[in-house]
């Protein structure tokens, strides 16, 4: 095991790694842009580094600086925690060259996850399921009617080349097809100057459901059941919950172990996270996150397992000790995204908390990195800290949300703790009955009440 | 930087955060018995109190929170509350004595959001009447002996110490409420059929 | 289901209470002294009723007091916490002549469980084990010698009617019988005017180890294992964990069931716990306690059963849906009480908490009534609040406790965190090798440094 | 008493606690200022109140909680709770940069206890040097190019802008650290070989 780690990162995934380091008897190097020298993981790190200015590029992402800081404090293994680092393929070789170890998993499958079609070949290659579609461009609208009713209406034509939305039409009937086609055909040509479309089944109202995976780099690895984070704004998810209101044990026994059976057959290690579109009863692979979550716990609630340390224990390179069967999923969890913005524009509100109080008792798990007097920085994310509620059910969940956000108070800036409060009284929200267009609806039709 | 031998070294220091706060503590507890000077001083026991009346203004002046002045075998201490202290005091406890959490409505309303709660330490009342009547314990007031009669007082009414003013029913029992002193009502705080709690302002006898 | 209770308490089991009625949908009265009006569960029900000045006697002991606030109010039942009314038979009566639900037994078990010679013919005749001994008062002595060959030595001669230790004297050996004997009736003689003594096993190194049960007064019963609280300091616990260390499942099953068959025979309706201390593999029946108890806690992190809901539950009439195979025991907690007292000399501290901030993260629950701002009366107990971790074993649990104590602030006030402190970090507490005396011995030899 | 209705309405208007709080930090923050308009006292019983008066200004304008005086046979104690005022302040943002919350030794050292945790903010240094020349990045400082060799700089030293004046090895790189103006080396705060942080002052130079 480590001696000593060091937090390349900040916030509360840097308080949760030193919480995770600390109750394994590590030693923690907290590094810290100037922005960032009052965080509470700074105060509470056995040892701090500054790297650099607010700017993350100058400090959160220099990996020159990073790497001194080890050289100078000891430290033997970086934990990127997310964003950041955490994705880079080659700083987790650059650590490699330094005989620094990276909690993380190994480079070349960062690599080939953070590549859209390169995840999707390897998705494919490994069996678990993708949006069905054409393999490459068509240009034959005989071809592409063909396919289309392969696939089944509706089906969406994007453009080969495209992105942003841009050349993309939704073809709901054969007769739609070929006016979709030419239309896409036209914009992708003035758009990208290539007429080249492809075709992809359309999903109406999916849900964003995620399969969290453990492996160990020698073949081993297991699924620690779905979250499911379809409530989501502008693809940021917002609440997050486990199980997912859509999935009976049956659905998660099989997709949990076609996606465990992939990162076996990858010798996957560490933690990772296998996104799904989910539609009538179907699976759709989006993209493979290679790191920890911002809605980990979740998971860890209704296994009792924890993700942070069991990410250590591997890279240290100690095997999987727990096997599938010791796996138990207890209860329901739920996760708000507590954000410094505005609970209705999403205006952003760093600031000083003046008051500051959190909520406690059975069930309720707090991640905040922030405290009464704290001033919340402009430079880096909103995220304000993690309500997490565990319930022997979904409704005890719901009803311990409840009274845990009336519980909680953040004074001096705004959050969105009022969005939360209004989400868990709504009917929909209760009866787990949102896809992933949901809240973006609930709040253009004026569900809170303003803006 | 931070390291771990200076560091462990530094923080045992300004660690001990409450013995910091020792002498704050010490000097908040010795001025709630501020002993300020009466307003009109006459000369008593050949006791200078025009010279205690000027520290009075000097600590009031300046903000202190206390003078002691030994000359010739007399002694003189001057205490109060510093204007300081307020400040400190609101700032945990704003001056807001209704500022208590609301309850969520606990059906299942859709839309109704639960306002945000505070956490703030109330203020005793300091509008409060000194010549309020409080209620001696939990219950239901009522102003008359009966529904068709009359009220026992109105504002205006003349009372005389021991005057029956109110009934508070507890558990079908009806308690008689008497006037502590005598002097006129000039304000009836409950309405008829009100609950009231413990120390609750009945109405007002100037 | 009940629409309005009173909560007849206050500090944190009020809170505690509050909580579990919220969860229900339940509305909630708080009554409260003077001296309790910035009292944070006074803030968060949905009413609240001053019923008299600070004195306990005048306010929380007031029964005509809380009988008008609950007519006034409306509030059907009511929840007594632990302390003030929770254990008063009489109450229960009364209320139950006012048509208020108690939340808690039936008024008979409360009486006789409140009476020491009572409750242990009770256990008896349940088959509980209690410390064998004389059946009365015992005047021959070669009677005396019969029965304490046949308890096993060392027995305890005691005052038949005595108390607070005097008339008690330990024989170790037969040798030491006939002084002992004649030592305790001279000292019972001049103390109590009687000279009759009885014996008892005399236990060296108990520890303290009580059953947590739940019944619905139909004569269904569970029990909910037990809770290691053999960390005291003058019959005060300090610490309590679950489950004890020196315990096996196939003892605590057999404890257990002892225990839950008792119930079942009592038809005891709510939450209670049977104490007893054990010592070379064998339980003694101290005393039983018909109410929630400040450790109630501990149980509800292994079990995930929520205490407070099922007393509710059962109140309102609901038969126990919960039945011995629905309790299963998942990793280790353990509880420290935070209490308002210098930490090695125990003086009370109460005053104004000028920084408050609790731990958070996996596994940690706090429950405090406490907030920044706040100021502990210095009418009541010192409690301020209870830190209980989780983990998945006593390891875990123990790594989590000590990184959860170090993030833990309460300024303003001394309190107990750094005995905790201490005591995580001490060899027979991790070891779990420590039985009743063992935490005055420890602090009587220095073991917190001062005092 | 508190009752469902009437509390919804009222907690609604108070709970904007932020905006309350607004005034009571003001006023803390312009309290320490408002210490002078001296009265004007006359002599009394001969005791030197214009000296209390004196002690009142200076009490307050160093910010001191006490000045006591002893003078031929005159005692004089004047206090003031600034000391109150302070540790509020200093609780949200004190004076104390160096007071980081410590970690507890991980090894599990039975009888070590973590020293309490704090959880303050820290206010940039204003004792820091205009003329500190701060570590542009993280690593090891040498004062000299090799073991053997004399120091780039002394105490004393003349530079130039451009000068050498240290090196920072990071990544078993060295880099050059240059003067960024001209003028005397007067202090040197960093030994040969240290480790140092970004912004971390190395030397002063006026």
């Amino acid at each position: 095991m480590f001696d000593k780690i060091l937090i390349a990162n900040r916030g509360e995934i840097a308080l949760r790694i030193l919480r995770a380091a600390k109750e394994l008897g590590i030693q923690t190097v907290a590094v810290h842009s100037t922005a960032d020298r009052d965080a509470m993981h700074v105060k509470l790190a056995d040892e701090s580094v500054c790297i650099g200015p607010p700017a993350a590029r100058d400090s959160y992402l220099n990996i020159p600086a990073l790497l001194a800081a080890c050289e100078i404090t000891g430290a033997e293994a970086i934990h990127p925690g997310y964003g950041f680092l955490s994705e880079n393929a080659r700083f987790a070789e650059i650590l490699a060259d330094h005989n620094i170890a990276f909690i993380g998993p190994k480079a070349e499958h960062i690599r080939i996850m953070g590549d859209k079609i390169e995840a999707k070949r390897t998705a494919k290659r490994l069996g678990i399921p993708c949006v069905p579609g054409s393999e490459g461009g068509v240009t034959d609208d005989d071809e592409a009617m063909r396919i289309a009713k392969d696939i089944g209406f509706p089906v969406l034509v994007k453009a080969a080349s495209g992105g942003g939305g841009r050349g993309m039409k939704v073809a709901r009937t054969p007769a739609d097809l070929s006016v979709a086609l030419s239309t896409a055909r036209t914009e992708a040509k003035a758009a990208f100057g290539d007429d080249a479309v492809y075709l992809e089944k359309y999903l109406e109202k999916p849900r964003h459901i995620e399969i969290q995976v453990l492996g160990d780099g020698r073949g081993n690895a297991i699924h620690l059941g779905e979250r499911d984070c379809s409530l989501q704004r502008r693809h940021q998810k917002v609440l997050e919950e486990s199980p997912s209101p859509a999935l009976n044990a049956e659905q998660r026994g099989r997709i949990g172990e076609i996606v465990a059976q992939a990162m076996r057959d990858l010798a996957y290690s560490g933690a990772g996270t296998v996104e799904f579109l989910y539609e009538d009863g179907e699976f759709y692979f989006i993209e493979m996150n290679t790191r920890i979550q911002v809605e980990h716990p979740v998971t860890e609630m209704i296994t009792g397992i924890d993700l942070v340390v069991e990410q250590i224990k591997i890279a240290a390179g100690s095997p999987l000790t727990l096997t599938q069967a010791d796996v138990n999923f207890s209860g329901h969890a739920i996760e708000c995204r507590v954000n410094a913005e505005h609970p209705s524009t999403f205006r952003p509100s760093p600031g000083k908390i003046s008051y500051f109080h959190p909520p406690g008792g059975l069930g309720v798990r707090v991640d905040s990195a922030v405290y009464q007097g704290y001033t919340i920085p402009p430079n880096y994310d909103s995220l304000v800290g993690k309500l997490i509620v565990h319930g022997r059910n979904r409704n005890e969940a719901l009803m311990r949300l409840r009274r845990s956000l009336d519980e909680f108070i953040v004074d001096g800036i705004e959050t969105t703790i009022p969005l939360f409060r209004t989400l868990v009284r709504n009917t929909d929200v209760q009866n787990g009955a949102y896809d992933i267009h949901w809240l973006e609806k609930f709040l253009a039709t004026g569900g809170m009440g303003e803006g | 930087m931070k390291k771990p031998q200076p560091k462990a070294a530094a923080a045992r220091a300004p660690a001990k955060s409450a013995a910091k706060k020792a002498p704050a503590k010490a000097a908040a507890k010795s001025a709630p018995a501020k002993k300020t000077a009466p307003a009109k001083p006459a000369p008593t026991s050949g006791v200078d109190t025009a010279l205690v009346e000027q520290l009075a203004v000097i600590v009031a002046q300046h903000d202190l929170s206390e003078i002691e002045v030994d000359f010739e075998g007399l002694h003189v201490r001057v205490a109060r509350q510093a204007q300081l202290a307020a400040p400190m005091i609101q700032h945990a406890a704003p001056a807001q004595p209704m500022a208590y959490a609301p309850a969520p409505a606990p059906a299942p309303a859709p839309a109704v959001v639960a306002p945000p709660p505070t956490l703030s330490v109330s203020t005793p009342t300091g509008a409060e009447n000194p010549g309020a009547v409080k209620s001696p314990m939990v219950g239901t007031a009522y102003l008359r002996p009966s529904p068709d009669a009359k009220p026992f007082v109105e504002i205006g009414s003349q009372v005389k110490a021991g005057d029956k003013i109110l009934l508070i029913e507890a558990m079908k029992t009806f308690n008689e409420i008497t006037a502590p002193r005598g002097g006129t009502v000039t304000a009836l705080l409950v309405e008829d059929g009100q609950p009231v709690e413990y120390g609750e302002p009945l109405l007002v006898i100037e």
